[in-house]
């Protein structure tokens, strides 16, 4: 589950990260106050930045410089309810613009071929990571931590003196092991800093200091790991997110929609990306991903073809079951069940196989539903209905 | 021969008198696997499945009293990385965990432990093994196997399943069947288990199923192409239509910064000289074309 | 460093560890308070035990049941100010008196040979564990918890079904897990509770239960580490402690009071203590053990050597020096230093090899100091000193 | 040969540029000891010992460029567990602790990341080795020592000094002279260095100084009493003075619940035909009747 930048950044805090400053705004009056408090506290410019979960905000123009309150109520302005990708921006992130001296990038990953958390920083912050592993590979300095003891000083220090951070080695070394901490203490994926930069800044008593801090931050939360932080759920971001999403969640579905035609009722991931993928195959597109888990009953059936069909774009519904725990007869009743109370009619193909698949059939024979033998055949059956379907509309 | 269960695994159920343990115990039985222990803390004394199994408070009690070797864990996510543990410690050398959703930096700790102890983790997140004829640890339907010399490895359930029946109907046997897991940290790599089988007399081809996500797929093909050239090999990766950034079911199924996608894995598998088919059911035709006989 | 029960209760609370509530009291109207609070809460009978640092306070009768106030302020009144192994009781514990069904022994402690912290439990709880491993080893299970990773659950598991806790798992589990956290989270070298008990108690709600608690608690604490752990030296008793032990911690001196009557000041605790070995080999009786440590300058010599002086019983000094990081001429200068502040006259013989020791010996003998060629004669001739200073004074 | 350091030795000194770091530097230099590399923490690219040392960053640093492959540990307290796992994880084969007040259980932490890596750690809170002749490691007065075959293995710091004197002055070399530490968790222990004594050919007899507290001295009795019953040894125990309950300088240093004294440590290395002196003085005289040459 990926966060917003603001609460990233309040979970890079809580272990002791040095973030300057921040505020968040819902409203055009709302990023005025925040910048007239930035500036009152000494600010010389404001930032105002889209807090939305997709990437490539700065060149959607999502991310602005103020240099006084007025300029930075009208950026609000714009940037609020801007469109990203898809998503409304519906908050910014106000702050005093950063001094920048040199730009870091530091993030803790998990490397599955190791099986660790993985601490990778370069020396070249601000851009895009890929782009630096991609052209320059060797830019890239990783180091993994203990997978028990977690990061350990001498591997901070070798970040940082690789980093180039030698003037700021005892900065740098809390700021690796805390975003280290950070991804255990949350259960995070990921854990992103983006700059860490050295940045100038005036103090009343110690006049132009350069310090290291966190500019930005991203952190990506292991969903598996949710319901054991309090606080963390908190954290989704439901204006992001699709009501039908949220909907499958609380059913326990794994459903992820897509802008194809052909709802897909599977058992199992790689077995519903494989139908997915067969759809494809087969000239349709697919509208979703659906993994109704293993021995799933008659009524989460019935619940995920509600999910499918709240998509509008669907024309035709393909169901593929290999029975193991699922016991295919439990699935047929879903079906029946699913169909007497839905809401249109969209043509539906069933194909079930494995476990009381016999019995299955003979209900679904009953009640009437196009069946498939196989898997590629079932595809081809769904994409064909999907078609008439159009033909019935046009 | 076969790799990692067979006539010979002395298998303990930990979480045996769970709904899912209980369930897949009968299965196992059935299908010939030798339980010889169950273990739930707190019901040692017991017996399990009609009597059949004797019950233990500790994996070490069902190592000392029964000579268990070989574990399977349906023990829910919250306990799970803690019975990898013990059994590990316990001396178990071979250990499958069904279990899903187990948070990944967990098992990054548990698997560090198992490591310390030289045993061996399948999974998490996975459906076991089955060695057709001789045992079934796991959750994998029997009926879909038939004996045979072909190796299956992959990282689903049911798409092994739909794999496994299509070989079986086109009179393709399996000497080993093993899904390794959709997590994104799991203890047995495809390399690990294509090393298995390399070594296995008994399996004279291999099937891999692989989906987006990771570079496991990859590491594989560079294995298979540098040790692997002799042993006639099939693969199917799922996820061709699947969009980045987005989790597609398994924890470990997602592209990321464009990496882990199909059409990566795809093309390194056919670099290592690997046939990846576009359905599973064009499996059983690849195997036939690379030389696979009855 | 030992310290109190009831700290050492505090600390296992901290961790969670479940002990029934307790009060300490300095006074005999204080022990009637704190029983009074006891007796409203619902007590049938309350326990006053004596907090002091040495073993056998049960024996030596400074610990005991009152069915009343009055009587609990009687014993009070017993009980402090009694002197038990030389030492007086000031303050004592009031607690209300457990009503035992089985009691148990569970102790962490750092096992040498393993490198680890080792969980000791026995079935055979409130005796001595001494005994129990002397008399039946097997009695005692043994759990090595992860060096990193703590006691895992499987351990914790494994140690409460061998004591035969199956019944009270859930409760086993915690304590067992909560007392290796305790040792590692305060750098303890021993944490004990003896007894660990399944008690029945009366509630309101509930009626008659009975749960795992902890009676008594001892803990241990890694010298090394308390600068590390905020709040922890203050838990020092210094009631208890002799106040040379004191001075000797503030000047860095590794220092133990004896009850001899030769002085010994030597650089290193292996030679320490064999100097003392060698004195009572001679016929003499070590007064202390003094370890300067390396390196040491004149004025912790001359430190050293108040302290030694402190203590009424020594009548003769042996200084040994083996110089290596120490520097012979250092200490010759301390001890002259010292020798001429000191406040009363006491025969010394010194020894100093290694480092500049011919630049010693000159000083030394210029200023009339009696030198020892060889560690045995030091010895020799500092017992001998002792008995003609008896001598005099006979 | 000898043990643990020779002419071959190639020492990174960890806290070169610290007070005490420096001086026992300058000390083993002296000695001939070739110390190819320093490390402190960022004064990397720096010269020490008057220009004579190369100063690194990090130890791997100091592994890559100079190959050192034994480190030598004089940071404080605070710092030293993260010292040695650092040494031990570049790849440095021996490491020698010389700082005292470690909380045991950091080294308990430590000492597992050590053994991970495969390399020795001795000590911490211990003088260091010296083969005499050829090189110095720690803080041991390079004047004590003369050339020879005895092994010496020791928990302590002077009363070392004062034995290997004894011995040098009775005209009786060493081989190799190791401090083991006075702390209850400590890297190698007596038994350790005796197996590696035990396989020098050039060791012909061992001398064993113990103290109070733990049961090190014991477990090195019993495996001395199987395995070294050809070698001539002695011993001296420290502490037969020392009460109880009370720790005597040393962090290990204590008997406790009647355990770790002196009197049964001197039983048990009697027990297996050790002879124990009462004074380090006596220990040459032992030697000699142990049939201990020139």
């Amino acid at each position: 589950m990926k966060i917003q930048e603001a609460d990233a950044k309040r979970l890079l805090v809580a272990q002791g990260l040095p973030v300057p400053p921040w505020e968040v705004a819902r409203t055009p009056e709302e990023v005025r106050a925040a910048a007239d408090r930035s500036f009152a506290a000494g600010a010389e410019q404001v930032v105002v930045k889209a807090q939305v979960l997709v990437g490539g905000r700065g060149k959607a123009g999502g991310v602005k410089l103020a240099a006084n309150a007025d300029e930075a109520e009208r950026i609000g302005r714009e940037i609020l309810g801007m469109e990203i990708k898809g998503i409304t921006v519906r908050k910014v992130l106000v702050a005093a613009a950063a001094d920048i001296v040199r730009e870091f990038y530091l993030a803790a990953v998990l490397d599955r071929a190791a099986r660790k958390v993985l601490l990778m920083g370069s020396a070249e912050g601000g851009v895009e990571i890929e782009q630096v592993a991609a052209e320059r590979p060797e830019a890239i300095v990783r180091v993994h931590a203990h997978p028990i003891a977690g990061l350990l000083d001498w591997q901070a220090r070798q970040m940082a003196f690789a980093l180039g951070l030698a003037g700021h080695l005892k900065e740098a070394v809390g700021i690796a092991k805390g975003l280290v901490a950070a991804m255990i203490a949350n259960d995070a994926d990921l854990v992103e800093i983006n700059p860490l930069a050295i940045v100038r800044e005036k103090h009343a008593s110690e006049g132009v200091i350069e310090r290291l801090v966190c500019l930005d931050a991203k952190v990506s939360l292991d969903d598996s790991a949710l319901a054991r932080h309090a606080g963390l759920e908190d954290l989704r971001d439901l204006d992001e997110e699709d009501p039908t999403d949220r909907a499958a969640r609380a059913e326990g579905i794994s459903f992820i929609k897509l802008d194809g035609t052909i709802g897909c009722m599977v058992n199992g991931a790689g077995l519903a990306m494989t139908t997915m993928d067969l759809v494809k195959r087969a000239g349709g597109e697919p509208a979703n991903f659906l993994d109704i888990g293993g021995g799933a009953r008659a009524d989460k059936v019935a619940a995920a073809m509600r999910l499918i069909l709240e998509d509008p774009n669907v024309e035709a519904i393909l169901v593929n079951i290999f029975g193991g725990i699922t016991r295919g007869d439990e699935v047929a009743h879903g079906l029946i069940e699913a169909r007497a109370m839905q809401s249109r009619e969209v043509p539906m193909v069933v194909r079930i196989v494995g476990t009381n698949a016999e019995e299955a059939g003979r209900l679904l024979r009953e009640a009437r539903f196009e069946t498939a033998a196989s898997l590629d055949d079932a595809a081809r059956k769904a994409v064909a209905a999907a078609r008439s379907a159009q033909g019935v509309r046009a | 021969m076969s790799i990692l269960v067979d006539s010979n695994t002395r298998l303990v159920v930990q979480g045996i008198t769970g709904r899912e343990g209980e369930f897949h115990s009968r299965a196992m039985l059935e299908y010939g696997t030798r339980i010889v222990a169950g273990v739930t803390p707190g019901k040692g004394g017991q017996r399990a499945l009609d009597g059949a199994v004797p019950v233990y408070d500790t994996v070490a009690q069902a190592v000392g009293e029964q000579g268990a070797d070989t574990s399977v864990i349906y023990v829910p996510a919250a306990g799970a990385p803690d019975a990898i543990m013990e059994a590990a410690s316990a001396g178990i050398a071979t250990i499958f965990c069904i279990t899903e959703g187990i948070p990944a930096l967990e098992m990054v700790r548990a698997l560090e432990v198992v490591r310390e102890t030289g045993a061996r983790l399948i999974g998490p997140n996975c459906p076991g093994a089955t060695s057709p004829g001789k045992a079934k640890v796991g959750i994998i339907p029997g009926s879909v196997h038939r004996p045979g010399t072909v190796g299956v490895v992959s990282r689903s359930g049911t798409l092994t399943y739909e794999a496994v029946q299509a070989m079986t109907d086109a009179g393709i046997g399996q000497s080993t069947c093993v899904g390794i897991g959709g997590d994104p940290i799991i203890g047995t790599s495809f390399t690990d288990v294509l090393r298995l089988f390399r070594d296995d007399p008994e399996t004279t081809a291999i099937v891999l199923i692989g989906e987006i996500g990771g570079a496991a797929e990859e590491e594989a093909a560079a294995f298979a192409g540098e040790h692997l050239r002799e042993m006639p090999m099939a693969a199917f990766i799922a996820g061709r239509t699947a969009p980045e950034g987005k989790r597609m079911g398994h924890a470990g199924a997602i592209i990321s910064g464009g990496a882990g996608t199909a059409a990566g894995k795809v093309a390194a598998l056919e670099a290592a000289g690997i046939a990846v088919a576009e359905s599973p059911t064009e499996i059983p035709t690849l195997l036939r074309a690379a030389g696979v006989g009855g």
